[in-house]
């Protein structure tokens, strides 16, 4: 436990790039909780620690001062003592869950002046997808977006479940075929931050990894318009081709995409990707 | 257990153990009852669907009702689930079992529901509650 | 020394016919009905078995993937003669109980015979269901839907089939061994089993079939 | 075709790991068989072990295939450990096809094959001894139970040679672990061990609901059992009601790979979330099986070595009970991160932490069982206190990732795999270490090496400490789990910590490898000849070390909580042993190869159908069918024991406790 708190102080001062270094609101609340929590169940768990060692050494055989009560097995009072202070802790605790599980809640927009920029996520074998509907571009293992708006993003999977984690951002959430799950973050500073999945995805999982690269306003339309210019667009065919295997791939560009694409992805649930033959009595 | 006592008086589910004639009607009249009841429950669902007898949106809840009744008149009749003086036991088994399937039917349901209906496109959602 | 009896109360024994000692401190109870005991937290857990199925039809029924629904395939009148096989098994298996009481030997394997004729009566209405529901291209692998339906239904049917194995193997052994006391355990576990496999038709019956209908 | 999918290439040659590591052990297999047969021990072994139905026994050979096991799984963790400490910015050297396979292996041996056997090997041993009684409610049936876990603990084994193991994590999600992404034999070695495994587990379950239940010795009240007891009833209760669940799940799973249906699939309809909710419906509940038993070990070592009696026996039985109950409302915090609403995520938080109540109220006994106490620091009390200090640290953690805003962060980390390796080696293993040595007296009639033993604990819970401590440190700097290799620099110094930890925990094995030994050759200066060698308090330590087949000369019949401790304190009180009782032939069950033989069938069957063998799997089916058809036609199952030999057997253990408590009227002229 002691090592936890050197973790936090650690992280704290930002050498890590964890979930302790928060560079957003949605991180920097859940962090928040985090620590909130840890530190109300330490002040039970503590006293508890210190308590075994002290009976146990106090209690030792040979230890002739201490009292001996052979026969005591029941004390009404202990008894609700035992009872009621986990009992309180965890109605606090409780609290907290609750109303941080609504509070952040990751389909919850956040509150803005700024219309939020909307990013559609696909997961493949393995790489991330990203497409900027509104923009119509698309980046392959690299996000781009512009520092102290919030972003809304909808997350897919062509593929196996992954779970789309930007740990300096805010909390996780998972992308599955078939299904659209939504998430909220906004980072306030400009930075790169490390995105990843953080649900194993098969063979190629430790490189399904993916730069953020979060900057000012103005270097952002600069973005979009660089990558407007240049690459391949992202029609059905190129899609296709993207969905085949591969691992570690650099980032690049789409300077298009076909429109409906990413809810043609959800649609198909994946299955036209040509992946591996389906082996076995198929549909 | 060699030494156990020859009769403690408990019995489990479908135990019944005099021999004489009349006990042996006893047992066929509880099958018949049994018989008789079950099939006019079983009856009542078939025809509960088409007969226009009931009122439309409530012909689930009725055939639920109906179920559950069956299900009790077989435990009863069949199984013999009530008979003996420790039936408490068993009955308390029961009482566990269901909970864990009511928990794990009305979990699974309530949380599947709610995991579709946030992140079932628009689309699918429509075909889904067809 | 010690715990054991002879002492302090007197022997255990007595006090298994004690009304005043609590049925919790008589001691262990008897063979048949620890076996019967046992058997009925077994029947208990293959009811969660069944609920895990039936959790996923739920789940799973409306997800035809644009194949025809419950409403499409559905025959009831097949689903309401399956029924009255089973439950005329079950009052068979029931008087095979009887018979067991009386310890007649004939009437027994009568009322088994008729037990698993009727039990294999309803496996062939399923199974001729079944068949006609795959060469109608309507099988478990056209959706999740019928995936789930196939597996609720046969899940029960593959049970009925164990227990027509079993109910062989009783008539055998009572045939060659008569109605020893391991086997009338056995006999009591069996229509234990018979009896809880109708439960389960009742809750796919209805909510299957029927609501599938009626939804 | 007669072999199905088997062939030769099946057989990874060209990977000299897993064919070095499993010819090592196929050699080492084979030379003890070899030894066992030319030294003539094997038919002692089948009559007296192989087919045995006494449930000490059985209960023996669960512990011995967990320990077995244990070394399989624990050489799984060297591999990672090492394979992390130094793969950064490289790929190591276990190419992520092989690293894949092996967490999903170490994770899925440890729960099912290595602490499961555990906890029903302990409770099987002392559970009837407990309870005053001769044997559970079916002998046969729980040989039949170890003997299919073992089939199970085979199958995987095999599939170190014989192609390969599934790559999809311990959880097998879909649609990873469909046909489509997974082809191989993998999966289906995961699903057909676990199934047959899960059968014999759920048998188990079955037969100790039932024992407890419905026989007990005369007197044996439900307020007079033992705590152990109780827990194992919560524990077999949480099995019954568990298992189908996974049965079923996996059966669909199965049925998705084996004949095309779509409940888990991408395609048509088919709902991978349903299998995560299905699966931790039965996976959460599994880890209080795992730890409730552990809870009754720590429960009866720490009133036994404190001297005292539990404190709060009642509140501990409601608490028990509670988390039995509370274990199946809990279940969706394992995927709060799969976007449930927060009403849902918001429910499921709070009513996990409403176990943190009930697991305190026990915490808080055990503290106060030992206040007032005198406590002796023999190695199984070692074990407790080093429970109890970790325990709360991984209760605590978890607690923390059932805050549904801190588990989106922490999800899937590092974090969240330190916080189950916490409560899993610091309350279940320590639990096991804990139950082994205190009931291995009771089992050889003789103790374990003091000194070894305490070896063994002051490494494995150091090398404990520094193994994953740093995972916490690593999961809140964003490292995930199932990594086979990384490109972040901050991590590899806390990797490299948590590789040294695992090296003590080698030696923590090591010693307790040697204090084994070292034991079994100083047997006669360790004996235990009272039957009693920590002052006991409950019914097992009434007979002898070890304890003949019956268990008891006569049954006990209990007048009160504790039921050996009154009769010790009469015993003394009184300066005399009780009267002689009368003593009656009993029958004992006999042993059959029932068990052994159909997980025979069982394994065969498993293998065909992973392999796709057909005719094999209608062979392993009738032969299965037809064991139990033998079993059934046996006309004599039982022999019978003479009442004068119980009365000498009776005798010697008097002699013994006279000369325990210093009485010395023990044995009649
Ligand atoms: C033996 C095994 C075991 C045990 C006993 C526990 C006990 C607990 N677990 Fe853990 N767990 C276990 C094994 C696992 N858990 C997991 C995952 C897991 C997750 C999911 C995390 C995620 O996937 O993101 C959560 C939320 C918890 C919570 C808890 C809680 C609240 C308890 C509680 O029971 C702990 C209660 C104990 C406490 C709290 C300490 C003592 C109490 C005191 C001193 C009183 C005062 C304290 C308070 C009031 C806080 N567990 C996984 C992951 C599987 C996988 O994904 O591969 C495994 C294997
Ligand atoms: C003896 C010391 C042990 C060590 C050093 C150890 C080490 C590890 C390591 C390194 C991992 C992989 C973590 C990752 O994903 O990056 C792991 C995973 C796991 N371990 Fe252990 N472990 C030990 C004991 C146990 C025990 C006793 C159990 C259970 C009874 C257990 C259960 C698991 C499980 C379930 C996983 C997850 C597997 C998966 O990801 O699918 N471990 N362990
Ligand atoms: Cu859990």
């Amino acid at each position: 436990m002691r090592c936890v708190w050197l973790a936090a102080a650690l992280a704290l001062t930002g050498c890590a790039g964890g979930v302790l270094d928060p560079q957003g609101p949605v991180g920097a609340g859940e962090r928040q909780v985090l620590l909130n929590a840890l530190v109300i169940m330490l002040g039970i768990v503590v006293p508890t620690i210190l308590a075994t060692f002290a009976f146990a050494w106090w209690f030792r055989a040979g230890n002739a001062r201490a009292e001996h009560k052979p026969d005591w097995s029941y004390s009404g009072r202990l008894e609700l003592l035992v009872w009621s202070v986990p009992a309180l802790v965890v109605i606090f605790l409780g609290g907290i869950a609750w109303i941080g599980s609504h509070d952040l809640d990751p389909y919850k927009p956040l509150p803005a002046s700024t219309a939020p920029l909307r990013v559609q996520v696909v997961a493949l074998d393995w790489k991330w997808l990203f497409i900027y509907p509104d923009q119509g571009v698309a980046s392959v293992n690299r996000l781009v977006v512009p520092a102290g708006t919030p972003v809304a993003f909808s997350i897919t999977s062509a593929t196996v479940m992954n779970s789309f984690f930007v740990p300096q951002l805010g909390g996780q959430i998972y992308a599955m075929a078939g299904m659209e799950t939504r998430l909220h973050l906004q980072a306030d500073r400009p930075g790169r931050y490390r995105g990843l999945s953080a649900h194993y995805s098969g063979k190629g999982f430790p490189g399904m990894r993916f730069m953020v690269d979060a900057v000012p306003p103005r270097q952002f339309a600069g973005w979009l318009a660089a990558t407007r210019q240049q690459g391949m667009a992202l029609d059905r065919s190129a899609y296709l081709a993207l969905t085949r295997d591969s691992e570690n791939v650099a980032p690049y560009g789409y300077r298009a995409v076909a429109p409906g694409l990413f809810a043609a992805v959800v649609r198909d649930s994946g299955t036209t990707t040509a992946k591996r033959a389906i082996q076995g009595r198929g549909p | 257990m060699s030494e156990a006592p020859k009769d403690n008086g408990d019995l489990a589910p479908g135990e019944d153990d005099s021999a004489d004639p009349r006990a042996l009607w006893r047992g066929v009249r509880g099958y018949v009852v049994g018989l008789v009841l079950a099939g006019l429950l079983t009856i009542a669902s078939f025809s509960a669907v088409h007969s226009g007898l009931i009122y439309g949106p409530a012909i689930p809840v009725a055939l639920i009702a109906l179920a559950v009744a069956q299900m009790g008149v077989h435990l009863v009749f069949f199984l013999h689930i009530t008979t003996g003086p420790d039936d408490a036991n068993n009955m308390l088994a029961l009482a566990f079992g269901v909970l864990i399937v009511a928990l794990v039917l009305v979990g699974s349901l309530l949380i599947m529901a709610n995991l579709n209906h946030q992140m079932m496109p628009p689309d699918m959602m429509r075909q889904m509650q067809r | 020394m010690s715990a054991t009896a002879g002492e302090r109360g007197g022997d255990p024994h007595e006090l298994g016919h004690d009304d005043t000692v609590p049925i919790s401190e008589r001691g262990p109870a008897p063979k048949r009905i620890v076996v019967a005991y046992g058997f009925w937290i077994f029947l208990l857990s293959d009811f969660i078995l069944f609920s895990g199925f039936f959790a996923a039809y739920f789940v799973l029924s409306g997800a035809t993937a644009g194949g025809p629904g419950g409403r499409d395939l559905f025959d009831l009148p097949l689903v309401a003669t399956e029924t009255i096989f089973l439950l005329l098994s079950s009052f068979a298996c029931g008087m095979a109980g009887i018979a067991t009481m009386a310890r007649n030997k004939l009437w027994f394997q009568v009322a088994m015979g008729a037990t698993g004729l009727l039990g294999a009566g309803f496996l062939a209405l399923e199974l001729s269901e079944f068949a006609q529901l795959i060469s109608a291209g309507h099988g478990p692998q056209r959706s999740a839907f019928l995936s789930a339906f196939f597996a609720l239904v046969g899940c029960h049917g593959l049970h009925v089939l164990l227990g027509l194995v079993w109910l062989t193997t009783m008539m055998a052994q009572v045939w060659a061994k008569g109605f020893r006391d391991d086997i009338l355990r056995r006999i009591t576990c069996f229509a234990l089993f018979w009896h809880a496999l109708d439960i389960i038709w009742v809750a796919l019956f209805t909510s299957v079939y029927l609501l599938g209908t009626v939804r | 075709m007669l072999f199905g999918k088997l062939g030769w290439e099946s057989i990874p040659l060209n990977e000299p790991i897993p064919i070095i590591a499993s010819g090592v052990v196929a050699l080492a297999i084979l030379g003890l068989l070899g030894w066992v047969w030319r030294a003539g021990h094997f038919p002692y072994l089948w009559r007296e072990w192989i087919t045995s139905v006494d449930h000490k026994r059985i209960g023996v050979m669960y512990c011995l295939l967990a320990a077995v096991m244990l070394l399989r799984g624990f050489s799984d963790a060297i591999l990672m450990r090492s394979q992390q400490a130094i793969a950064y910015g490289n790929p190591g050297y276990l190419p992520p096809d092989h690293y894949d396979q092996v967490f999903s292996a170490h994770g899925t041996i440890m729960i099912f094959f290595v602490a499961m056997p555990f906890m029903i090997g302990l409770m099987n041993f002392a559970v009837p001894l407990q309870l005053g009684i001769r044997d559970v409610a079916f002998p046969t049936l729980n040989s039949v139970s170890f003997w299919l876990t073992a089939s199970g603990a085979l199958l995987i084994n095999i599939s170190l040679l014989v192609g390969e193991f599934a790559k999809t994590g311990w959880v097998v999600y879909p649609p990873l672990s469909e046909l489509r992404f997974s082809p191989g034999v993998g999966v289906d070695y995961y699903l057909w061990a676990i199934q047959i495994s899960g059968a014999g587990t759920l048998l188990t379950g079955v037969n100790f609901v039932t024992t407890i239940l419905k026989i007990r010795a005369a007197g044996m009240g439900y307020s007079r059992m033992p705590m152990f007891c109780w827990t194992a009833l919560a524990t077999n209760l949480l099995i019954v009601a568990a298992f189908p669940i996974l049965t079923a799940t996996l059966g669909m799973l199965t049925l998705d790979r084996y004949l095309g249906f779509h409940f888990f699939t991408n395609e048509l309809g088919g709902n991978a979330m349903m299998f995560v909710n299905m699966f931790w419906a039965w996976g959460h509940p599994e880890v209080y099986i795992l730890i409730l038993p552990a809870f009754g070990i720590f429960s009866e070592v720490a009133s036994t070595f404190s001297g005292k009696p539990l404190f709060g026996y009642r509140s501990m039985i409601i608490a028990t009970m509670a988390i039995c109950l509370l274990s199946f409302i809990v279940w969706l915090h394992h995927f709060f991160t799969m976007g449930a609403g927060a009403d849902v995520n918001g429910f499921f938080g709070v009513t996990t932490m409403i176990i943190a109540v009930p697991t305190g109220v026990k915490v808080f006994n055990w503290l106060f069982t030992i206040y007032g106490g005198r406590v002796r620091f023999a190695t199984p009390m070692l074990w407790a206190i080093g429970f109890m200090v970790t325990f709360v640290i991984g209760g605590m953690t978890g607690v923390l990732l059932a805050v549904p805003p801190a588990d989106f962060l922490l999800h899937n980390s590092l974090f969240l795999v330190a916080h189950f390796h916490n409560v899993i080696i610091g309350g279940v293993l320590f639990g096991a270490f804990a139950g082994l040595t205190y009931w291995w007296p009771k089992a050889f009639g003789f103790t374990l090496d003091e000194t070894w033993g305490k070896r063994a604990f002051w490494l494995w819970i150091s090398g404990f400490y520094v193994a994953f401590m740093p995972l916490y440190i690593l999961g809140l700097m964003g490292m995930t789990r199932r990594l086979s290799h990384y490109d972040v620099p901050g991590w590899q110094p806390w990797l490299i910590a948590a590789a040294v930890g695992v090296v003590l925990i080698a030696g923590g094995i090591a010693c307790q490898i040697v204090m084994i030994t070292v034991s079994i050759r100083r047997r006669h200066d360790l004996r235990d000849a009272g039957g009693d060698p920590w002052d006991g308090r409950t019914l097992e330590w009434i007979t002898t070390s070890p304890p003949p087949p019956y268990n008891f000369a006569v049954l006990p019949d209990v007048t009160g909580q504790e039921a050996y401790w009154g009769v010790k304190a009469a015993a003394r009180d009184d300066q005399k042993l009780s009267a002689l009782p009368d003593y009656a032939a009993i029958a004992m069950p006999r042993n059959t190869p029932t068990g052994v033989v159909s997980a025979f069938f069982a394994s065969l069957m498993g293998f065909a159908l992973i392999w796709h063998i057909w005719w094999l799997v209608l062979l392993g089916f009738v032969g299965a069918w037809a064991t139990f058809v033998l079993f059934a036609w046996r006309d004599d199952d039982a022999y019978e024991v003479a009442a004068d030999d119980l009365a000498a057997h009776d005798r010697d253990r008097r002699a013994g406790k006279a000369a325990l408590l210093g009485l010395d009227d023990g044995v009649p002229a």
